[in-house]
């Protein structure tokens, strides 16, 4: 039976049934669950039950029928409990939590992240492409070096393929260019007059600072950033750890995708998180 | 036709309380809920330090049988932080109690000293908590430590003191009982049951903690049933507040029946939209009051004892 | 692969076994519900006297949690005439165990002398129905009383004694020690939950006897719960029978995990087609023992805890 | 929104929107309920909770989007109270349980009932009588008098518009022909050779006897009698308070209404029931 979406129900075992590296302490996996659902949207994300150890949050990357693709970057206990699962090994999963990002129609669509925030830009792409004319898509991805820059061959390929243009950097130069995506997106900014929105999902810090940028382009018209950097409990607004001041949204289910009018409402932003305690602190 | 409700010598708006544990960690998320219509808010129990609380997973729901059950184990920042939240509660006028925990008389002394210098409408104190080692059930299942914390915190300030009880336990009404000979200013019914959930897949619990405890629409005959008890042995003593299982108005209209002066609502609310579930709940309440000719909820309470 | 169980001495030739109350008010339902596949019945609970039990509406259904409550109050003919239906399950070679209770340990003793002579696989003592004014909880509650009704039966019939335990009890530990310290060969946990509904329309409790007790899904995680903490803490020394919400095979995995030996079932067989439902119990059974690589039942009992 | 059938669920609140005097100590009503449910099928009944009082099953006389039509004889307490009810009050539902009659085409339809049996066969005949093709319906019903006569007017107008035949009879001549329904359907299964199914309704003890002329004719296919003569609680199954020996068929969801085969298997059949208790006495 398909279901429209997974049911917000006790994890649903899936079971892995690929696990690649992606990148350094970074691998993809394909989770087989046990029920259909129709799509999951680009920004969604899962709560991931590795039995025993952690339940924590995971963006979805891909979803189709009931193959769930996730990308894990080594953190702590948690992930690298994940990372040392097998194929064959059950995990849980409960979702699809969360808002999307909101494409317009007829703009450029500026997808810039780093780390695992490109695992919700991977399904932005996708689902992008899926529509019927030809989308203008721009992808920045920056890493430290090129170990560390996800999903490198499958934009790479895009980009060869014309789909999309693939806008990759490295601090060190050893792929793209050497500096930060924020170069190339400014440089992209000013030379195209025509309305722009962007995507960004990484480090908060990060993608502040690229909110402040963005404000200064009239061409600009909206940001959708989804925020990560919060500690989740049920993932679907009741506990309000994921919580951000002063507005009281949740990351979980008002966001974690938030636009531009949002995000300015959002005091916290880039400055202050919550702990698992619920004390706030400097992010 | 008014909402207006007393509780004991505390006026609110409406009868709907956020209950505590749900949309309570941040002054935020309690405001948010506040102006969306609720009569007044509590606060995620908070206890003399931080707490980070059990591991994940602790909170999930039960599809079936519209419950949730969580074993999030008190986390919290500890009195002497959270001051920070309270105040800005304070200043931003939202009616605001403050529900507070300990493993011991001391502790629960310590935080309500802590605290009670704030613009706080009551203090609920959990007696009832079934997801940590120490304090919480045990605490609450013994009348003579009950009377004697109520008591001993009755004599630190003139803050109208809620106990709120477990429904894990023999005889609900020994410990109400003794909360009343304490100098509890009002009950509250109930705290989560008891409760686990195995993955047969991984032969696991699955909760973090492994126990927890069930909320939502499961546990509402269950709490309509203490309510109705308490009601009708201490009702003409002590306002009784009814929790557990609101999912709709007409489920505030059972508790009120019951013996309820008001109501606390947690698990329905920790959804995506909790403000259309506070308008669903006032519409259905109005339409309620006006077909059965109510013109106050005071005429509602204990309705179903005749 | 088998399904063969065993409680204590007793053989089944599956861990399903109907519970007290649902099905079981006469021999021919007993035996129906036998011959569609479960390992053993237990009888509606029999006392020293013909009982009409409380006034309608004394079940009914709560569809949204998949729930039940009754009050049917222990409404049985009296053991002396029960015997006549005990007799013939006996003829038919049905493994019949029949629940008795009494309000006071004299009538338990009558009950039990009344019947020891039949063929009785074993004796519930049902401790804790919440649906009578005296008897049932409030002895299920003193674990004195628990201890000196069992160890005093336990002097009259060498037929084993199972103890049905209440989850409305703050401890139910102690009352599973005073079990066993008086003689018990099985737990058996969970009877309903105190449980009530009020019609918002009419302002009534809808239960004839006002309140009742909750039986089916909503009480799964607590029936797991105390299944769990009972075998952590007793699981060497004695069987636990799991009982509470099961709806499912996937609950029985749940509840033999747990800790269960084996499981009873009351209202999810309470359906048109119990038939029904016992063949897909067993399926799903299979299913899981031959995925997972069990051989036999007692493989899975206990297997969350690790 | 329109259900299938009603939810098993707590009562639902009707209110009662007629009351008529249908016959001596019997009256009609006519409960509003708040949901709308596509059918029900005539020998169902329902679970009637007149609040403070009692609950007790009912049979379904009529059914309509969402009113419902039943008939109460005036028996003891419970009925009572429901039959003292006024216009404007609400009385709680639960249902529809049981399984129907189940008329097979092309054949002569011989309902036969006494009392509140006629309840379902006047839901019977308005379900036949709905059907494409003319139905050869003949119902036979008896009383000790003609004001006992349930539904006289409603059958006795069928007839006079040739839509069904009438044979009705009261024990002392008062309507009808003088003497009991049986000699009515006897002369019936002697005269039409053509295959006939048997509807009864009515006392236990009545049905049995029937039962035994029935046997007698060949042309008969089956006979299908609705058993009321049981203690109810539960109404779904559960508490099998109301079950038949030897076979344990519990009359709310294995019947009321079985069916020839079955009842040649309930030996309880019109001599013995279960009290409240669960004890067996005579009928
Ligand atoms: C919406 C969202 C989407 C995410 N998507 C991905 C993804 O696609 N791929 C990926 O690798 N990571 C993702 N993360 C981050 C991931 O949840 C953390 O890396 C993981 O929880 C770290 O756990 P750990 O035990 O390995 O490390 P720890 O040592 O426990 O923690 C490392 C960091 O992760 C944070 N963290 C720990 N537990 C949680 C939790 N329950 N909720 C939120 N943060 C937590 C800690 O606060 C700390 O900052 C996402 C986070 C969020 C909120
Ligand atoms: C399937 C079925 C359909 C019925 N349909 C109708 C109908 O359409 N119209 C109608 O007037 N009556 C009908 N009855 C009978 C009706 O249920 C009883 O007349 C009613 O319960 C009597 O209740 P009382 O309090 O008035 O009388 P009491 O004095 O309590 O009892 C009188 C008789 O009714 C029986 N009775 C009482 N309570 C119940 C109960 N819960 N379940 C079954 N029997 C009970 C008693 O055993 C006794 O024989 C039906 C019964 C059944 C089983
Ligand atoms: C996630 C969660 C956390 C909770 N935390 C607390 C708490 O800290 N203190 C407390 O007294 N009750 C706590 N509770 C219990 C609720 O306040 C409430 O008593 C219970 O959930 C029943 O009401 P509900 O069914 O409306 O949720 C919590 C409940 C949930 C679901
Ligand atoms: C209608 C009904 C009657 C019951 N009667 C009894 C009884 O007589 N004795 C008893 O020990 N338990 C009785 N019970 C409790 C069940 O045996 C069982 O413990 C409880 O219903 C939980 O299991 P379930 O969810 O599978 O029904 C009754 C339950 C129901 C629903
Ligand atoms: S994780 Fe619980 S509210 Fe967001
Ligand atoms: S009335 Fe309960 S089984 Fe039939």
């Amino acid at each position: 039976m398909t279901k429209q979406t997974l049911p917000n129900d006790k994890p649903l075992m899936g079971k892995i049934i690929t696990k690649e590296l992606e990148c350094e302490d970074t691998y993809k996996f394909l989770i087989e669950l046990p029920i259909k659902a129709q799509r999951a949207l680009p920004g969604q994300f899962i709560m991931l039950w590795v039995p025993g150890v952690d339940e924590f949050p995971i963006g979805i990357a891909g979803f189709k029928e009931n193959i769930l693709e996730v990308g894990i970057a080594k953190m702590g206990p948690g992930t690298e409990a994940m990372i040392n699962k097998q194929i064959g090994d059950l995990v849980g999963v409960r979702g699809f939590y969360g808002k999307p990002f909101k494409p317009p129609q007829d703009v450029n669509h500026l997808l810039i992240g780093g780390g695992f925030g490109m695992t919700p830009l991977k399904l932005l792409t996708t689902t992008l492409l899926e529509k019927d004319s030809k989308q203008n898509i721009h992808v920045f991805e920056g890493a430290r070096t090129k170990d560390r820059l996800m999903y490198l061959d499958w934009f790479q390929d895009l980009h060869d393929k014309d789909l999309i243009t693939f806008h990759v950097c490295t601090d060190d130069g050893s792929y793209g260019y050497q500096g930060f995506p924020t170069v190339d997106l400014e440089n992209f900014l000013q030379e195209n007059q025509t309305p722009s929105v962007m995507y960004v999902a990484g480090p908060e810090k990060m993608m502040k600072a690229i909110f402040n940028i963005g404000k200064k382009y009239s061409n600009v018209m909206d940001m959708q950033m989804s925020l990560a950097d919060r500690y989740m409990r049920c993932g679907f607004g009741a506990c309000s750890y994921c919580a951000v001041d002063p507005t009281g949204w949740r990351i979980c289910v008002d966001g974690p995708v938030f636009n531009t009018e949002q995000l300015e409402q959002i005091s916290d932003f880039g400055l202050y998180k919550r702990l698992e305690s619920g004390e706030k602190v400097r992010i | 036709m008014s909402f207006d409700t007393e509780v004991g010598d505390i006026q609110l708006r409406n009868p709907l309380i956020l209950a505590s544990g749900v949309l309570g960690t941040t002054y935020s998320t309690l405001q948010r809920t506040y102006e969306a219509g609720l009569g007044a808010v509590i606060t995620k129990s908070i206890g003399p330090r931080s707490r980070i609380g059990n591991p994940n997973p602790s909170v999930f729901a039960l599809q079936e049988i519209r419950s949730v059950i969580n074993s999030v184990g008190l986390a919290n920042p500890g009195y002497s932080i959270f001051r920070e939240d309270i105040q800005i509660l304070n200043e931003n006028k939202i009616p605001t109690i403050v529900s507070i925990f300990g493993e011991n008389k001391e502790e629960f002394l310590e935080v309500l000293n802590g605290l009670k210098d704030l613009s706080v409408l009551a203090f609920e104190l959990n007696l009832s908590c079934p997801n940590t080692e120490k304090g919480g059930t045990q605490i609450g299942t013994d009348p003579e430590l009950v009377k004697e914390i109520v008591s001993m915190l009755r004599k630190e300030t003139e803050i109208p003191l809620w106990v709120k009880l477990t429904p894990n336990v023999s005889n609900i009404l020994e410990i109400a009982d003794a909360a009343i000979k304490g100098g509890s200013d009002a009950l509250v019914a109930i705290n989560t049951l008891k409760a686990m959930v195995i993955d047969i897949q991984t032969k696991m619990p699955v909760l973090g903690f492994k126990r927890g405890g069930l909320s939502g629409a499961a546990i509402k005959p269950i709490g309509i049933r203490y309510v109705y008890d308490l009601y009708e042995n201490f009702g003409d003593k002590i306002p009784i507040i009814g929790v557990g299982g609101i999912y709709r108005g007409e489920d505030i209209i059972e508790y009120l029946l019951a013996g309820a002066t008001a109501v606390e609502i947690g698990t329905s609310l920790g959804v995506a939209y909790p403000e259309n579930m506070i308008r669903f709940f006032q519409m259905k309440i109005k339409k309620y009051m006006k077909e059965h000719q109510f013109n106050s909820i005071k005429e509602i309470t204990g309705g179903a004892h005749r």
